[in-house]
């Protein structure tokens, strides 16, 4: 048996992970189909990818990346430096619609020295350079095939696409002329199941080998229960967190947002909304990364201390606000306890369920909220608090200047103490309220082996997997 | 007969239930207990508790207010807009008037209803209001429909004629004498889609455009439950035996009054 | 009949543009832009500019209008903003699901109303008359999602008989496609079936009623003779019209049944393209929906002619 | 050779007593008329011998067809019978025919169920015998469908499926009133033929007593579900018994004497007036096509006259009614009522309307159902620049009831606690209450029993003498108008064809179509004798 199926929650819209934000596509596509210069592995650690190695210069400001020889496109071409460099610069160009770009922002200029050679020249060092050429929206493709990338993706990867059937499945089969280590599997089906109820009995039907991303936690103790599979309960790089409008009015206050972050009972809510699964922290920072400072208790769950601190800010009756929730379960569930529990404490908060582009348009880019939770999913992204226009619209001056210097440093330890400094900062400012890591809970067939357990970047990586005998 | 009766107990058990909510219910459902949750029915919880500990009973009570609520605001702007319309549609007979009324009516009736009401709430935002308009938008043509039907063999009656020998105006001949005795069939045809809207309602809100939390919705504990059933079939079981006992309810009470009423009518022309 | 034929056509004719232009209206003053949609938290308000411009989002609303318009009347629905594919093809693929799913369905709803109708009617006030009344009365109020999720629980999960849902494709044999078919078919049929029973016996009972069917009998004909040789063809009408509006409903009515059975039909395709702000996606199947029903309305109209030979000549 | 024997006929149906022992015999060939006042069970008798007794229905007694016991024979049994043995017409021609099946297969339907021929054999046997009534198949293809035909023609499609296979006895049930005078002659014609010609035993039921007087050999009599009188045509007709056999037979014949009119002022002028419906359009934007309903019409009525206006169905006698009192307007020429147009503009004339009412036909569609009988007549008080309120207007309300014979009490009912007579007269109460100089009376009497309508006929008569009184009396039904009015108009197809004093036209009709209208009006025996 060489094939499996595999089932995931979001179908991609397209095929392109250059061109989108959606995690849906690198679920499907990155490692399995498209390459980049560097990539992750499943604990997060970035390796060497398309580029077999690289020279850093002293400055940090060159990156000089050496190809591995050999590569070909799945329509037959090569893969060599021009590539790189049509990738890199389509990617940071003018009218790029690169969901990421900021992740090129830094580079300067990309050369081609030699077909197998690439020089990155930077514009200022950057700590987290190779870590940025690991993500899928960095991937390198191939000017011949950009046209029908979307709908015909060409990438490098073991596996070609061969078939979508829109609303239902892809299918990827085997690339024979795979320059790496040839992968077990020979093709993978990945179904997409949103609708939790399909998705149990999906894998309760063995109509599917894994599901990735299981969407009913309240349904692993009965797949726990079962011999037929295996239960993984990783974990992701998403930060959960109740954001709060920083300067919108009770928010603009600090007493508040203290008031609410001592409000909220984390435990219930992993409990209540998930079922048990889910990591509680108390910054904005994955708590399996090892620079990780555990401030939970910056936060702890007090209601008399919250409604001590919200007389204190002079609402000694409450006050009303929004609670607009985006559709993802963690958030939907996760709202309506902490609308109980904010009201304990005297908070009004009146829930509005949006969808996605209605969230984004809302309160992601109109800042009209009062209070909303949402998972930032992005690894390291620790940054977005240095940015004033961020929805949540944190300003201090402090902590922009920490990042600045990150950015510049590359120094590991330094690095350390930097990210430490960062992550206290804004739990003491109580910018956010901090809830959970999300976890990625995974149902595998007992005898497939290699599924990821966690998630350092959304990816189902086939290559890894096998059945055993 | 029987049918009526059973419908008749039905509603009023619902409606009961629905405005007993307003001043008790077992257990406060805004409180969540997380630890006592998905506990089946026992003699604390009658109908068990939901994931975050919730008392059914509780929850079905209060939502038998939004069903009804959403169901019946629906049915009204479905009659307070589409009954004038088909008056008026049928005391213009065959004018371009008429000829426009019951073409829009064909048009609403080409929407698929379901997809626009989702529409309508992405649009506007999910939520009960929402829900009702979306709803009551299609009860529109309905009415109208109707209505214009029942008019018009009503206006061919002779006592519409001798309204209009002795000088009544068509709008008044409407109010008068076409109205009062089309209203049985409105009454019949207003709780046909009472319990349709509490199917619209359930389905709206199980797809998560329904009246919002914290406000409480069978068709949102449907949904809530869909993942439990397989180990907490209570959750999904008591909700969904609601709305099929509400709308059969509904059904048995609007078919009993079709029989009851009509040949009322039937018997003073004959 | 010819002139009969005319008239309808040209009021489908206008009913479709008005239905365009309701259509653009609405879903063009949703909130939400696809472009910001599509690029995520971390997007740069230039990418979005970027993205807006390549998907031909900057020029005016009219122009879009008059664009899908002429496009839609060349068979070309314009390209999806987050699928990046012809939308027809799209259709296309959605239709192959949907269309047969309510065909089935409504196979299996006029196969188990019509018996259980004219039985009803036929044994009026009886013992199997009171039992399928009351079955249909359960199934009238039951929500279809909900029969459908106990269907999944029973059928997929328990008993293994079925796939819990998906569709594994028609290249892949006919019968899968109607196995995959048939779970979901049967939770849309069942409530429709329940409502066509009510319809057909009642409509039979008004049959029964009327005078020609004494003259029937006055001729000799036995009470179930006269019962299919004439009520039953008279009683066609009105359910010819639920069956046309229930056709219409199946189509796109199987929204939430497509959901709860992960078939990619045109129900989840609106729904997804919704959230989405697909936006040309949902004005092009909602357009296409509209045009199925006028025309399945007309199709009922004609058909009416067909049975009622009054309708072929009056107008 | 007796063909049908009743004894003791009983039903009841849901336990309700409707027919009290009827007996009676018909005999191969004979014709016999059963007749009495609505509601008596002449129609429950007819199904009783067909075995189709409505739901819940109990008969005892026996009813002996051809030596079969109808009442102890299986229902397998019956349906052979039925059609073979037995046939039956029903009143109503225009829902007598499934509308949906071609009037061949309707008519071989008979023949094929009872096997009695393959169905090619079938359908030219069909065709035999739309011939034989009068449906040449050369203007009426066997492929015709019931809409097609007029009333008339579809009532004899009705009496070929029920003579197909020349059954030995045939019931009709009411089988020409829903007809006008002139079919109903020839369909009158075609029973008594087809009965010379295949000597059935005929059993008709007809409320008409000068139908009955023309047709039967034999007369029953039927009162409240009794059998109260039977006996052979002459010797009935000569000597009735029973009192409510003299009683039916005085009623139907009933004249009532009018005053004089001793004015002679014009009052109400028609003029030219012309009256067009739009018919839909032939092609998809060609002109709409119009259908002349009243063409060119023209006469005068003066103050105190009681004129009548005669013709066939459909003429376009209630169109002119309505373009009359207003309710619609005339393509061309002009209607005044004391100089004053009906319709000024594009608006009626609400002074003149007030001096005009009306009473319909059917008595039980013309009153709202919901209202109590004083906001019903008091409706014509809308009219009013001041309507009378408080005391004067229950006043008025009880001197309308006194009027027309009904007790002030009664307006606090509603109207279906009244019979078809009282509501009859509720309506003239209503016509009455605001004293309108000119009345209308569209087809007032044509839906009443006969004992009942000489009720209404001697109060119209009453209240012609005690006020001045002029109106307009629309009827088909010509012994009627010949003793409730002065002057006659004679319509056919919109137009007038002749006009003049009541029993002038009567004596001596002019135009051809009076003259068949006049021949074709059956009427009773006596009646020439007492002229
Ligand atoms: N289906 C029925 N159920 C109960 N009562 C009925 C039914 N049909 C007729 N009747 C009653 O039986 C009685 C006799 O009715 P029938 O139809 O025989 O009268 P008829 O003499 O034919 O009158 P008409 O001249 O009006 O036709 C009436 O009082 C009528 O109300
Ligand atoms: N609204 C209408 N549109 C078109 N044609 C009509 C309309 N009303 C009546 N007619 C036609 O006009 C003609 C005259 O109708 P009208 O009702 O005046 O006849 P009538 O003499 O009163 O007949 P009856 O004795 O049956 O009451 C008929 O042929 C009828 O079909
Ligand atoms: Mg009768
Ligand atoms: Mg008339
Ligand atoms: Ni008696």
């Amino acid at each position: 048996n060489d094939s499996v199926t595999i089932a995931v929650q979001l179908e991609p819209p397209n095929l392109d992970p250059t061109g989108g934000a959606a995690q849906a596509i690198d679920t499907v596509m990155y490692h399995n189909v498209f390459e980049g210069l560097t990539r992750f592995e499943s604990d997060g650690a970035v390796v060497p990818s398309l580029a077999q190695s690289w020279d850093i210069s002293e400055d940090g400001l060159t990156y000089t990346f050496h190809l591995a020889a050999g590569v070909m496109f799945h329509d037959g071409t090569a893969m060599d430096s021009a590539d790189v460099v049509f990738s890199l610069d389509r990617a940071r160009a003018e009218d790029s619609t690169n969901a990421q770009k900021a992740l090129f922002e830094s580079i300067a200029s990309v050369e081609a020295v030699d077909p197998l050679t690439v020089k990155v020249t930077l514009s200022q060092p950057n700590g987290s350079f190779l870590f940025n050429m690991a993500w899928g929206d960095a991937v390198i493709v191939a000017e011949e095939s950009i046209a029908d990338i979307a709908t015909n993706p060409i990438g490098t990867g073991a596996y070609k696409f061969s078939d979508w059937a829109q609303g239902d499945k892809i299918e990827l089969t085997r690339n024979d002329d795979y320059w790496g280590e040839a992968p077990a599997i020979e093709t993978a089906t990945f179904r997409f199941i949103s609708d939790p109820t399909a998705a149990f009995a999906a894998v309760m039907a063995e109509d599917v080998d894994a599901f990735a991303g299981f969407p009913a936690p309240e349904n692993l103790p009965q797949f726990d229960a079962d011999p037929r599979f295996t239960v993984l309960r990783g974990n992701t790089e998403g930060e959960t967190i109740l954001a709060m409008n920083n300067k919108m009015p009770p928010f603009d206050d600090v007493l508040v947002r203290e008031a609410v972050s001592h409000a909220i009972d984390r435990q219930a809510i992993i409990d209540g909304a998930l079922y048990g699964i889910g990591t509680p922290i108390g910054t904005h920072f994955a708590p399996h990364n090892p620079d990780y400072v555990d401030l939970t208790a910056n936060s702890n769950y007090d209601p008399e201390k919250a409604r001590a601190l919200l007389a204190e800010a002079g609402f000694e009756d409450g006050f009303t606000t929004t609670l607009k929730l985006p559709p993802p379960s963690y958030a939907r569930r996760g709202g309506e306890i902490i609308a109980a529990q904010l009201r304990d404490v005297g908070i009004e908060a009146e829930i509005s369920n949006l969808e996605w582009a209605q969230w984004l348009e809302e309160v992601f880019n109109g800042k009209d909220f009062g209070l909303s939770i949402v998972s930032h999913t992005e690894p390291m992204d620790i940054s977005i608090y240095a940015n004033p226009d961020y929805y949540f619209q944190y300003d201090n001056p402090d902590f922009q200047a920490i990042m600045t210097e990150l950015e510049a440093t590359a120094d590991p330890a330094a690095r350390s103490a930097l990210l430490a400094q960062a992550q206290t900062m804004i739990s003491e400012d109580y910018v956010n309220g901090y809830l959970f890591e999300l976890a990625y809970p995974t149902v595998v067939k007992a005898e497939l082996q290699g599924m990821w357990e966690n998630q350092p970047t959304a990816s189902v990586d086939v290559t890894a997997l096998s059945w055993a005998e | 007969m029987k049918g009526l009766w059973i419908g008749i107990v039905l509603t009023v058990v619902f409606l009961a239930l629905a405005l007993v909510s307003f001043v008790w219910t077992p257990f406060n459902i805004e409180a969540f207990d997380i630890p006592n949750k998905l506990k089946s029915p026992n003699v604390t919880n009658w109908l068990g508790t939901d994931q975050y500990g919730r008392d059914i009973l509780s929850m079905i009570m209060m939502g038998a207010r939004t069903s009804i609520a959403v169901a019946l605001l629906a049915v009204g702007i479905g009659m307070a807009i589409g009954v004038p319309l088909g008056l008026w549609a049928a005391a213009r007979r065959g004018s371009l008037l008429d000829e426009l009324i019951m073409r829009g009516n064909d048009l609403i009736f080409a929407f698929p209803s379901l997809v626009i009401a989702i529409l309508i709430t992405a649009v506007f935002g999910a939520g009960a209001i929402n829900a009702i308009i979306a709803i009551g938008i299609f009860n529109i043509p309905v009415f109208a429909r109707l209505t214009r039907g029942a008019a018009l063999s009503l206006w061919e009656r002779d006592f519409i004629l001798a309204a209009r020998v002795s000088g009544k105006s068509a709008f008044r001949i409407s109010w008068e004498h076409i109205f009062p005795n089309i209203l049985n069939l409105m009454i019949v045809q207003g709780t046909i889609q009472f319990s349709l809207g509490i199917l619209a309602e359930a389905a709206l809100s199980y797809i998560g455009l329904g009246a919002q939390p914290p406000t409480a919705s069978w068709g949102r504990m449907l949904a809530d439950a869909q993942t439990l059933v397989s180990f907490a079939p209570h959750t999904a079981l008591m909700p969904g035996g609601a709305i099929v006992l509400m709308v059969m309810g509904l059904n048995l009470m609007g078919d009993g009054l079709r029989d009851v009423l009509d040949p009322r009518i039937r018997v003073d022309r004959t | 009949m010819i002139r009969y034929v005319f008239g309808r056509l040209l009021s489908l004719v206008i009913s479709l543009i008005v239905a365009s232009v309701v259509i653009f209206v609405v879903i063009e003053i949703a909130p939400g832009d696809p472009a910001s949609f599509m690029l995520g938290l971390n997007a740069q308000p230039e990418t979005v500019a970027a993205l807006r411009a390549e998907l031909g989002l900057d020029v005016s609303k009219v122009e879009r209008y008059f664009t899908w318009v002429t496009g839609m009347l060349s068979g070309d629905f314009g390209t999806s903003y987050t699928y990046r594919s012809p939308i027809s093809e799209l259709i296309a693929d959605r239709v192959v699901v949907s269309l047969p799913l309510a065909i089935y369905a409504l196979i299996l709803s006029t196969v188990i109303a019509f018996p259980a109708g004219i039985y009803a009617a036929s044994r009026r006030g009886g013992v199997g008359d009171m039992s399928v009344m009351g079955a249909t009365q359960l199934g009238v109020a039951i929500p279809n999602f909900w029969f459908a999720m106990i269907m999944v629980l029973i059928f997929a999960i328990n008993l293994r008989w079925f796939s819990a849902g998906g569709f594994p494709g028609w290249d892949k044999g006919f019968f899968g496609g109607i196995k995959a078919l048939t779970l979901p078919a049967i939770s849309l049929a069942l409530p429709q079936a329940a409502i066509l029973a009510r319809v057909m016996r009642s409509s039979l009972l008004d049959m029964l009623g009327e005078d020609f069917i004494r003259s029937a009998r006055a001729k000799g004909l036995s009470q179930r003779q006269a019962l299919w040789k004439h009520a039953v063809r008279n009683a066609l009408i009105p359910v010819l019209t639920i069956i046309g509006l229930q056709f219409s409903f199946l189509l796109a009515g199987g929204i939430i049944i497509e959901q709860v059975f992960f078939l990619p039909g045109l129900g989840r395709l609106i729904f997804q393209a919704i959230s989405a702000r697909d936006l040309i996606v949902v004005e092009s199947v909602v357009m296409l929906l509209v045009f199925v029903v006028i025309v399945v309305n007309f199709a009922v109209d004609i058909a009416y002619a067909a049975v009622d030979p009054r309708l072929r000549t009056k107008t | 050779m007796t063909l049908l024997s009743l004894q003791d006929l009983s039903i009841t149906i849901n336990g309700k007593p409707i027919l009290h022992d009827v007996s009676f015999d018909i005999r191969a060939g004979e014709i016999v008329a059963v007749t009495g006042e609505s509601g008596s069970g002449k129609s429950m008798t007819a199904l009783g011998i067909m075995g189709l007794l409505p739901r819940g229905a109990t008969a005892t007694g026996q009813i002996d067809l051809d030596g079969v016991d109808i009442l102890r024979t299986e229902e397998a049994a019956l349906c052979k019978m039925r059609g073979n043995d037995v046939g039956m017409i029903f009143q109503e021609p225009m829902t007598a025919l499934n509308p949906v099946q071609t009037i061949g297969d309707q008519v071989a339907e008979t023949i094929l169920v009872h096997r009695a021929a393959p169905k090619a054999e079938a359908m030219t046997r069909a065709a035999e015998m739309l011939e034989r009534v009068g449906l040449p198949n050369d203007r009426f293809p066997l492929s015709r469908y019931p809409h097609e035909l007029s009333g008339g023609q579809r009532q004899r499609v009705v009496i070929a499926m029920a003579i197909a296979l020349r059954p030995k006895l045939l019931i009709a049930d009411e089988p020409t009133t829903a007809l006008d005078v002139t079919t109903q002659a020839t369909i009158l014609d075609l029973l008594r033929d087809l009965v010379d010609e295949f000597g059935m035993g005929l059993l008709m039921i007809t409320h008409d007593l000068a139908v009955v007087a023309n047709m039967a050999d034999r007369i029953v009599v039927m009162q409240h579900g009794h059998l109260v009188e039977q006996g052979a045509t002459d010797d009935l007709l000569r000597n009735m018994h029973h009192p409510y056999t003299k009683a039916l037979f005085a009623a139907s014949g009933h004249k009532v004497s009018l005053p004089t009119n001793s004015h002679s002022a014009p009052f109400l002028s028609v003029q030219n007036v012309t009256r067009d419906y739009r018919t839909p359009r032939k092609t998809l934007f060609g002109k709409p096509g119009t259908f002349r309903a009243v063409n060119n019409v023209s006469f005068e009525l003066n103050k105190g006259d009681r004129l009548g206006l005669v013709g066939e169905s459909g003429c376009g006698k209630s169109t002119l009614t309505r373009a009359i009192l207003g309710l619609e307007p005339v393509q061309s020429g002009t209607i005044t009522l004391n100089d004053a147009p009906v319709f000024s503009g594009k608006k009626p004339n609400a002074d003149v309307r007030r001096k005009m009412q009306v009473v319909f036909q059917d008595p039980y569609g013309s009153f709202n159902p919901r209202h109590r009988v004083d906001r019903l007549i008091s409706e014509p008080f809308h009219l009013l620049d001041t309507p009378p309120t408080g005391a004067a207007r229950s006043d008025a309300i009880t001197k309308a009831l006194t009027d027309v014979g009904l007790t002030p009490a009664d307006a606090t009912k509603y109207i279906h606690e009244f019979s078809g007579g009282q509501r009859q007269r509720i309506a003239i109460a209503r016509a009455l209450i605001t004293d309108p100089e000119l009345i209308v009376f569209d087809e007032a009497v044509s839906a009443l029993d006969v004992s009942v309508r000489a009720q209404v006929l001697d109060l119209m008569a009453k209240l012609c003498r005690e006020r001045p009184l002029s109106y307009l009396f629309i009827s088909h039904d010509l012994s009627v108008v010949r003793t409730i009015t002065d002057r006659v108009l004679v319509m056919k197809s919109g137009e007038i064809v002749e006009q003049g004093a009541t029993e002038d036209v009567f004596q001596n009709p002019k135009h051809p179509y009076t003259q068949t209208l006049l021949e074709a009006a059956p009427t009773l025996p006596d009646d020439q004798a007492t002229r």
